[in-house]
C-alpha cells in the first residue's frame, strides 16, 4: 500500500503510547471536579451569582477530560476531532440560542 | 506510472451473485442499483405530489370553488409539500448521491453498502406508510411545518397528524443513516490522488449536504419525539394550559427546517457546477470559491432559522439579528451565481436539454433568491409572510431551483445510469413547457401575495381581485403537469429503448465518465490514480492508460475532445465485459437483512398506532436483526 | 489489527485518510447525537422555571407566589454521577486490556462497565419511582415532561450501552475479542463515553444550576 | 365607502355556473394578456378598489413605514434580477457554440472578480439591512401613553374585539374592529385556542396571535374607510374563512359608535321578536353567546350578539348580515364554515325565523 494514498493520514498509533495509569488519574480528576461541582451547589449562597458559570466551567473541564483522554481525541486523528467538534458546536449553538431567546430576550412571556 | 495495484485481490466468495430478478434487487447492496431504486421510487412520488398540487390548483381556479372541501384541501396541500420534500426531491438527490458520488471519487462502492440498502428500504417503507392515509382520507393536514399547538391532540384528534409524526420519524432515520454513510464514503473512499480539493463539485456539495442532514435531521427527530410524547403519552411540551409554548416547536422545526431547505439546494449547486462546465467546454470558474461558498452557506444556514418567525413577536433584537444573518447568505449564493456566469462567459455553449435546464435554473433560482432577500427585510416580511408571496418564493427556489436542477441532472446522468440517452426532442418539449409553465404558475403568486392573498386558504372570495391571477396560475400548473407527463414517458421509454450512450457522451471531465455506461458492478477494474481536478480533461493520457474498463481493447472506440483522447466508447451489452469474478474483485455479497431491518424499524414507529405489544415485538425484532447485521458473514461494519 | 484481517475487510481497504471507516462513521453518528441531545437540552432550558404547577426541581416560587417544593435528590444523583464516571474508567481499562490481548481481564473490566451502567439505571429507576410517588409524572407539568424525556432518553442510551457492553464482555470471556478485534471495543467505548459525557452536561444543567 | 364593502360581500358560488365563469374569465384573460404582466404590475400598485387587501395602499403610519422598506427591496430586487437576466441572456446568445469555432480557453478563475462580486452584493445588502433594522425598532416601539387599547382575541375561526372602559367593563364586538382616525391604537393580541395571525394589510404587517403570549401591534390609522383583513396563520379547517374588517371613523363618529355599543340590547316590541328573544336567551344559544341586558350574560366562547345587527357581515366575514344568510347560518353553520365551533342545533324553520327576526333588531 503506497503512502500516497494516505493523503491526510496522520501517523496514528493504534494504541495510546502510555500505560493505563493515566486513566486512573483522569478518573480521579473527574471525581474531584464532580465534587467541586456539588460543593458549588451547596455553597451557592457563599459564591453568589458566579455559581452558574462556575459549575458550567467545571463541567466543561469534565467534558474535555473524558473526550480527550477516554475517547482518545487527544491522540487520535484530527478528522475525528473535527467531526465531533462540529456536532458539539452546533448542539451548543442550539442550546445557547434557545436559552437566550427564552431567558434573555423573553419580552412577551 | 499510471496504475497502481492498490486493490488487494481477494478470491471471490463461492456464492455467485444473482444478477437479475426481483430477489437480486431486494438483496442488492450495489450503490448503482440502489441509486436506480431511489430514482424510480422518487419519480413516482414526484408524480403523486404533483398530482396533489394540481388538485390544489384546480380548487383555486376560481373564487368560492367547491371542487375540494376544506378538509381535503388542507390534507392535499400538506401532503403535496411533505411528499415533494421528503419523498420526491430528497430521495431523487439520494439517487444521484448513490449513483454518481462513488464513481466520481473512484470508489468501488460506498463505505457501508448494507447500510446504504437499509436507508433505501426505510425510505420506501416510510413513503408507503405516508401513502396509507391517502386511502383512509386521513392525510396529515397541519401544513408541512405542522405548527403546534394546532397539532396537539386537543385540536387535531384524528390520525392525520399521527401519520405525519411517525412517517417523518421513519424518513428521518433513513436520512441520518444515509448521510453518515456518504460522509464516510466521501472522506474515506477516495481513489489515490483524489485530494479533497480535487473532488468534483457535486461530490463536494453532497458532502456538505450530508453533514447538514446528519445534524439537522437529529433536531427534527427531537421535535417530532416531543410532539409524539404529547400525542401518545399526554406530555405537556406544547400544551398551553400546562405552560407549554407552541413557539418552541417553531424554533425546533426551523432549526431543522432552514438547513433542510439548503439541503434541498446544495446538491443542485453541485449538479449545476457539473453541467455548466461540461456544456460550455470550460472548467468551472473559481472552483475553490464555489466550494468554500458552499461550506459557508452550510454554516450560515444554521444561524437564520427565526426568519420564518418574524411575525411571532420575538422582539426587535432577535428580529434584527436574524434579518441580517439571513441577508448575509445572499453573498455566498451570489458568488456561486456569478461564478457560473463567468464559466459560461467565453465558452462554447451547447444547448442540450441538461444545459437548458441548468441555464434556466440560474434565472429562476435568482428570482427565488431575491424574493428570499425581500423576506429577510423583517418589517416588509410582516406583509409578506404567510401569503402567496412566500408560496412564490418557495416554488421559485424549489421548482425553479431544486426541480430544474434535478431535471438537468436527470438528462445529464441518465446515459450513465441506463446506458441510453433520453430522447432530446422530447427533452426540449419538456424543457420549454416546464419553463414557461412554471413562470406562468408561480410568477403571478408574487402579486397575489402582495395584494393580500394568504396562503393555505382553501378558497377565496370574489371581489378581492384574486380571480384572474389564480386562473392564470392554475392554467400554468396544467402546463407543468403536461410537461411532467412528457418527462415520465421519456424516462420510461428511454430506459428501455433510448439511443445507446457511449462512456463519455458529453465529453465531460469527471471520473464517472471514464467507465462504460452503465458501469460494471465493480465500477473500476483497477482503482485509478487521480492527478487532476478534471481527470478526463487534463492529462488525458492518464485516462487512456490508467482506467481499464475490464474489457478487450478492440471493442472500444476512442472518445476525443479537442483533439485529445478522452476515453473509450463502449456498449453495455458487450459480451466481452469481464465480471468481478473474472477480475478477482471482491464485492460484498447481497444481503436480505437491510430490507428486514428496515421493515422492523418502520414497524416499530407504525406500532404506535397499534398496541404496545406490537411495539415490543418490533423492538425485539430490531434487536435481533441488529445482531444478525453485525455478525453477518462476508460483511464488516455494524 | 493484523494486515490479513485488514485486507479481508472492504471497509478498511486502504481508505483515503488511513482511518478506519467504521470508526469515522461512529464519530459522525456521535456528531449527530450531539444535536439530538442538544435539542432535548435546549427544550429543557427553554422550559426551565415555566411550570405552572409543582413539583419543581428546586424549591422555588411559582408564578402565583406559591411555594413549590424541590424534588431533586442531589446526594443520590451525585452518587450515580460518580458511578457513571467510574464506569467510563472501567471502559478504558477494558479497551486497554483488549489491545494488550488480555481477554479474561478485559472481560472483567467490560463486565464492570456494564454492571456500573446497570447500577446507574437502578438509581434512575429508583429516582423515577420516587418522583412518581411524589406526584411528578410525564403529564404533571413542564418540568415532569422535560425531565423525564431528557433523562429518560439518556437512560435509554445507557440501557443500550449496558447490553452492548455485556455482549462485548461475553465475547471477551469466550476469547473472541483478540487484539485484532480491538476496534469493536474501541467503538463500543466511544459510545459509552459519549453517553457519559452527555450526563456530564445534564447533571449540572438539570440538577445543580438553580 | 360602502360600495367596496358590497363588492366583497360573499357571493354564493352556486349563483354562477363554473363553466360560464371560467370561460368568461378566460376571455377577460385574453383581453388582458397583451399588456400582460405590466398590467398586473400596474394593477398591483393600483388601488384598494380592485384589491381591498393590497399592501400597496398603506393607510397607517405603521403600514407606510413598511411600504417604504418593501418598495426599496422591490426596486433593488428587480434591479438585481434584471441585471442578472441581461448578463445571462447576453452570454447565452453571444457564446453559443458555433460549428468550427475553436475550443474555449481554459480559465480557472480570477481573484479580482471574486472580490468584486463579493463586495457588490454586500453593499447592496447593506442598503437594505440598515433601513430594515431601523424599521424593526421603529415599528416595535412601545405604544404612546394616550394610545387606544383594544383587546383582540383569536378564536377558531372568528375574532373578538374588546374595548376596555374606564369603569372596568369591556365592550365586546366580533369580526369588525372600529378605530378612530389619527389616534394611536395598540392591539393586545391573545389567542383562545391555536395560533392565528392578525392582518389588515392596509393598516400594516401581520402579527401572530399566540396562545400563552400577548403580542402587540401599534399603529395610527390615517384615513377613514373600511379595510379588509383576514387571519394569516393556518389555524385549522376554516382558516380561509376567518376574516375581519377594520372601520376607521372620524374621532367623533367613533365615540358615537362606542357609546352605542355600550348600550344593552334593544328590547323587543313585536311579539314575533319576543318569541325569538326567548328562544335565544333561554335556549342553547345563551350557553355560548352573550347578549347584554338579557339573561344571556355568561357565554364567553362565541361572538357577543348585543349589537349583532350593527355589523356588516356575520360569521367572520363569510356571510352578509341579512335574513337569508342569518337563516342559513343558524340552520347549519358547518355547511357555511367547515367544522365551525357553533353546533347545528337542529332548530325548526319557524324557530329560526323568530330567532332571525330577533337578531335583526339587535342594532
Ligand atoms: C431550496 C430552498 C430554499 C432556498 C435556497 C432559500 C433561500 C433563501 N430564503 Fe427561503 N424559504 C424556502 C426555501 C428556500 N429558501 C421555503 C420552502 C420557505 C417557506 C417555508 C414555509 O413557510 O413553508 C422559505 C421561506 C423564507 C423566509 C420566510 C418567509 C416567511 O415565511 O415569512 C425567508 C425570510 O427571510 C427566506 C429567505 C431566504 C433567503 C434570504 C435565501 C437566500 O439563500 C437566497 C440567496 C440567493 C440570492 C439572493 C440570489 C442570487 C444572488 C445574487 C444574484 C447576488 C446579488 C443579490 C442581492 C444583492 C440581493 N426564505
Ligand atoms: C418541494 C418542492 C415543491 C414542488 C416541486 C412543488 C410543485 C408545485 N406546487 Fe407546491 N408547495 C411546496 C413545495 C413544492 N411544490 C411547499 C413546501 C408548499 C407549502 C405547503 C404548506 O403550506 O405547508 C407548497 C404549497 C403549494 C401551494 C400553496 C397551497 C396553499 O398555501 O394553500 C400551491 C398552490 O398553488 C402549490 C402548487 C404547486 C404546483 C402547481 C406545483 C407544480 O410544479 C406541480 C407540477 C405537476 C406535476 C409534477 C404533476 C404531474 C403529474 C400528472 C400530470 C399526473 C400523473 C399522475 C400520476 C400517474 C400519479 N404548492
Ligand atoms: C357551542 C357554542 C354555540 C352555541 C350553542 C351557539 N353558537 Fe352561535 N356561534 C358560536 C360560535 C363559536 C360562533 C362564531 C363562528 C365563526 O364565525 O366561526 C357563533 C356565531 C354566531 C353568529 C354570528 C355572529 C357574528 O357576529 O359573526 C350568530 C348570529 C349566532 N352564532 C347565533 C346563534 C344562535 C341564534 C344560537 C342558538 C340558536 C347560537 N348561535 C348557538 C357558538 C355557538
Ligand atoms: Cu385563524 Cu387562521
Ligand atoms: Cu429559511
Amino acid at each position: 500500500m503506497s503512502s500516497k494514498t494516505h493523503e491526510i493520514a496522520h501517523d496514528v498509533a493504534e494504541h495510546p503510547v502510555h500505560g493505563t495509569a493515566i486513566y486512573w488519574w483522569i478518573g480521579l480528576y473527574l471525581t474531584l471536579v464532580t465534587g467541586g461541582e456539588i460543593a458549588c451547589f451547596y455553597f451557592e449562597h457563599v459564591i453568589g451569582p458566579w455559581v452558574t458559570p462556575l459549575i458550567l466551567a467545571l463541567s466543561a473541564v469534565k467534558f474535555a477530560l473524558v473526550v480527550m483522554f477516554y475517547m482518545h481525541l487527544k491522540y487520535d486523528s484530527r478528522v475525528f476531532s473535527g467531526i465531533f467538534i462540529f456536532g458539539a458546536a452546533l448542539g451548543t449553538l442550539a442550546i445557547t440560542g434557545v436559552t437566550i431567546l427564552y431567558h434573555v430576550l423573553d419580552v412577551l412571556r | 506510472m499510471a496504475t497502481t495495484t492498490a486493490t488487494a485481490a481477494i478470491p471471490a466468495p463461492a456464492v455467485a451473485q444473482p444478477k437479475t430478478g426481483l430477489w437480486s434487487w431486494i438483496t442488492t447492496v450495489d450503490h448503482k442499483r440502489i441509486g436506480i431504486l431511489y430514482f424510480w421510487t422518487s419519480l413516482s412520488f414526484f408524480l403523486i405530489a404533483g398530482l396533489e398540487a394540481l388538485l390544489v390548483r384546480t380548487q383555486l381556479i376560481r373564487p368560492d370553488n367547491h371542487f375540494l372541501s376544506a378538509n381535503w384541501y388542507n390534507q392535499l396541500f400538506t401532503m403535496h409539500a411533505v411528499t415533494m420534500i421528503f419523498l420526491a426531491l430528497m430521495p431523487l438527490m439520494a439517487a444521484f448521491f448513490n449513483y454518481v458520488v462513488p464513481l466520481q471519487i473512484g470508489a468501488r462502492d460506498v463505505a457501508f453498502p448494507r447500510l446504504n440498502a437499509l436507508s433505501y428500504w426505510i425510505y420506501l417503507f416510510g413513503g408507503l406508510f405516508l401513502t396509507i392515509p391517502i386511502f383512509l382520507g386521513k392525510m396529515p393536514d397541519g401544513g408541512w411545518f405542522n405548527y403546534a399547538n394546532l397539532s396537539e391532540p386537543a385540536f387535531s384528534p384524528g390520525l392525520n397528524i399521527d401519520f405525519y409524526v411517525l412517517g417523518l420519524q421513519i424518513l428521518g432515520l433513513s436520512s441520518i443513516i444515509s448521510s453518515i454513510n456518504f460522509i464516510v464514503t466521501i472522506i474515506n473512499m477516495r481513489a489515490p490522488g483524489m485530494r479533497l480539493m480535487r473532488m468534483a463539485p457535486f461530490t463536494w456539495m453532497t458532502l456538505i449536504t450530508a453533514v447538514m442532514m446528519a445534524t439537522a435531521m437529529a433536531v427534527l427527530t427531537i421535535a417530532l419525539t416531543e410532539l409524539m410524547f404529547d400525542r401518545f403519552f399526554g406530555a405537556a411540551f406544547f400544551d398551553v394550559s400546562r405552560g407549554g409554548d407552541p413557539v418552541l416547536w417553531q424554533h425546533l422545526f426551523w432549526i431543522f427546517g432552514h438547513p433542510e431547505v439548503y439541503i434541498l439546494i446544495l446538491p443542485i449547486f453541485g449538479i449545476i457546477s457539473e453541467v455548466i462546465p461540461t456544456f460550455s467546454r470550460k472548467p468551472l470558474f473559481g472552483y475553490n470559491v464555489v466550494i468554500f461558498s458552499g461550506i459557508l452557506i452550510g454554516w450560515l444556514g444554521w444561524g437564520v432559522w427565526s426568519h420564518h418567525m418574524f411575525a411571532v413577536g420575538l422582539g426587535p433584537i432577535a428580529d434584527s439579528f436574524f434579518a441580517v444573518s439571513t441577508m448575509l447568505i445572499a453573498i455566498p449564493t451570489g458568488i456561486k451565481i456569478f461564478n457560473w456566469l463567468a464559466t459560461l462567459w467565453g465558452g462554447s455553449i451547447r444547448f442540450t436539454t441538461a444545459m437548458m435546464f441548468a441555464t434556466a435554473f440560474i434565472a429562476t433560482f435568482t428570482i427565488g433568491g431575491i424574493s428570499g432577500v425581500m423576506h429577510a427585510a423583517a418589517p416588509a416580511d410582516l406583509q409578506q409572510t404567510d401569503t402567496y408571496f412566500v408560496v412564490a418564493h418557495i416554488h421559485y427556489v424549489f421548482f425553479g431551483g431544486t426541480v430544474m436542477g434535478l431535471f438537468a441532472g436527470i438528462y445529464y446522468w441518465f446515459p450513465k445510469m441506463f446506458g441510453r440517452f433520453l430522447d432530446e426532442r422530447l427533452g426540449q418539449a419538456h424543457f420549454w413547457l416546464t419553463f414557461i409553465g412554471m413562470n406562468i404558475t408561480f410568477f403571478p403568486m408574487h402579486f397575489l401575495g402582495l395584494l393580500g392573498m394568504p396562503r393555505r386558504t382553501f378558497t377565496y372570495a370574489d371581489g378581492l381581485g384574486f380571480d384572474t391571477m389564480n386562473l392564470i396560475a392554475t392554467l400554468g400548473s396544467y402546463l407543468i403537469g403536461l410537461a411532467t407527463l412528457i418527462l415520465a414517458y421519456n424516462v420510461v421509454r428511454s430506459a428501455r429503448a433510448g439511443k445507446r450512450a457511449p462512456a463519455n457522451p458529453w465529453g465531460a471531465a469527471m471520473l464517472e465518465w471514464a467507465m462504460p455506461s452503465p458501469p460494471p458492478e465493480y465500477n473500476f477494474a483497477t482503482i485509478p490514480v487521480v492527478r487532476s481536478r478534471m481527470p478526463l480533461w487534463e492529462g488525458s493520457n492518464v485516462l487512456a492508460e490508467g482506467i481499464p474498463h475490464g474489457r478487450e481493447m478492440e471493442d472500444t472506440e476512442e472518445v476525443t475532445f479537442a483533439g485529445a483522447k478522452l476515453g473509450k466508447v463502449s456498449y453495455p451489452d458487450d459480451e466481452n465485459i469481464m465480471s468481478a469474478d473474472d477480475l478477482g474483485i471482491h464485492l460484498p455479497p447481497p444481503s436480505v437483512l437491510p430490507i428486514l431491518l428496515a421493515l422492523a424499524l418502520s414497524l416499530f414507529f407504525a406500532s404506535f398506532l397499534g398496541s404496545h405489544w406490537l411495539s415490543l415485538a418490533a423492538v425485539i425484532c430490531v434487536a435481533l436483526l441488529v445482531f444478525a447485521f453485525a455478525f453477518e458473514p462476508g460483511h464488516s461494519g455494524h | 489489527m493484523d494486515s490479513a484481517a485488514r485486507a479481508a475487510d472492504p471497509a478498511h481497504l486502504d481508505t483515503s485518510t488511513g482511518l478506519d471507516s467504521r470508526k469515522m462513521a461512529f464519530w459522525t453518528f456521535i456528531g449527530s447525537e450531539c444535536l439530538l441531545f442538544g435539542s432535548l437540552i435546549a427544550t429543557y432550558m427553554a422550559y426551565k422555571g415555566a411550570s405552572v404547577t409543582g413539583p419543581c426541581p428546586h424549591t422555588t416560587l411559582l408564578w402565583n407566589g406559591q411555594q413549590c417544593p424541590g424534588i431533586l435528590d442531589i446526594p443520590l444523583t451525585s452518587i450515580s454521577t460518580f458511578d457513571l464516571l467510574m464506569s467510563s474508567l472501567m471502559m478504558v481499562l477494558g479497551l486497554a486490556a483488549v489491545q494488550r490481548g488480555n481477554q479474561k481481564r478485559a472481560a472483567i473490566w467490560l463486565g464492570m462497565t456494564a454492571f456500573l451502567g446497570a447500577i446507574f439505571l437502578g438509581f434512575q429507576s429508583y429516582e423515577f419511582t420516587t418522583f412518581w410517588h411524589e406526584g411528578l409524572t410525564l403529564q404533571t407539568n413542564l418540568f415532569g415532561t422535560t425531565f423525564y424525556t431528557l433523562t429518560g432518553f439518556h437512560g435509554a442510551h445507557v440501557f443500550v450501552g449496558v447490553i452492548y457492553m455485556t455482549v462485548l464482555a461475553v465475547l471477551a470471556w469466550r476469547g473472541k475479542l483478540g487484539p485484532e478485534k480491538s476496534l469493536n471495543v474501541e467503538i463500543g467505548g466511544l459510545y459509552w463515553h459519549f453517553v457519559d459525557v452527555i450526563w456530564v452536561v445534564i447533571f449540572p444543567l438539570v440538577y445543580l444550576i438553580p | 365607502m360602502m360600495s367596496r364593502v358590497e363588492a366583497v360581500r360573499v357571493r354564493s358560488a352556486r349563483e354562477r355556473g363554473p363553466a360560464a365563469t371560467i370561460v368568461s374569465r378566460l376571455r377577460s384573460l385574453a383581453v388582458r394578456a397583451v399588456p400582460g404582466l405590466l398590467t398586473l404590475a400596474l394593477a398591483a400598485c393600483g388601488g384598494a378598489e380592485t384589491f381591498p387587501q393590497t399592501t400597496f395602499a398603506p393607510k397607517s403610519d405603521y403600514a407606510i413605514q413598511i411600504d417604504h422598506l418593501q418598495m426599496l427591496t422591490i426596486y433593488l430586487g428587480v434591479g438585481v434580477g434584471v441585471a442578472i437576466f441581461c448578463i445571462l441572456a447576453f452570454i447565452l446568445l453571444r457564446f453559443r457554440h458555433r460549428p468550427g469555432a475553436p475550443e474555449p480557453k481554459h480559465v480557472h478563475g480570477n481573484a479580482t472578480l471574486e472580490v468584486a462580486w463579493t463586495l457588490i452584493p454586500a453593499v447592496l445588502l447593506a442598503i437594505i439591512a440598515v433601513p430594515t433594522v431601523r424599521t424593526i425598532f421603529a415599528t416595535q416601539a412601545p405604544p404612546p401613553a394616550d394610545a387606544l387599547e383594544i383587546d383582540v382575541r383569536g378564536f377558531q375561526w372568528w375574532w373578538q374585539f374588546g374595548y376596555p372602559q374606564p369603569n372596568g367593563d369591556t365592550i365586546f364586538t366580533a369580526n369588525e374592529i372600529h378605530v378612530p382616525v389619527g389616534r394611536p391604537v395598540v392591539l393586545k393580541l391573545r389567542s383562545a385556542d391555536v395560533i392565528h395571525s392578525f392582518w389588515i394589510p392596509q393598516m400594516g404587517g401581520k402579527r401572530d396571535v399566540v396562545p400563552g403570549r400577548t403580542n402587540e401591534i401599534v399603529f395610527t390609522p390615517l384615513e377613514e374607510g373600511v379595510y379588509l383583513g383576514q387571519c394569516a396563520e393556518f389555524c385549522g379547517s376554516s382558516h380561509a374563512l376567518m376574516k375581519m374588517r377594520l372601520v376607521a371613523h372620524k374621532p367623533a363618529d367613533f365615540q358615537k359608535w362606542l357609546a352605542h355599543q355600550a348600550q344593552p340590547a334593544a328590547e323587543p316590541t313585536d311579539s314575533a321578536v319576543m318569541v325569538g328573544k326567548k328562544l335565544v336567551t333561554a335556549g342553547a344559544c345563551a350557553g355560548c353567546h352573550t347578549i347584554d341586558g338579557t339573561s344571556a350574560s355568561f357565554g364567553k366562547t362565541a361572538p357577543n350578539l348585543t349589537h349583532v345587527a350593527s355589523r356588516t357581515t356575520i360569521a367572520a366575514g363569510v356571510l352578509a348580515n341579512n335574513a337569508r344568510d342569518l337563516t342559513a347560518w343558524i340552520h347549519d353553520p358547518q355547511s357555511v364554515k367547515p367544522d365551525a365551533r357553533m353546533p347545528n342545533l337542529g332548530l325548526k324553520p319557524d324557530e329560526i325565523r323568530y330567532i332571525v327576526a330577533y337578531l335583526q333588531t339587535l342594532y
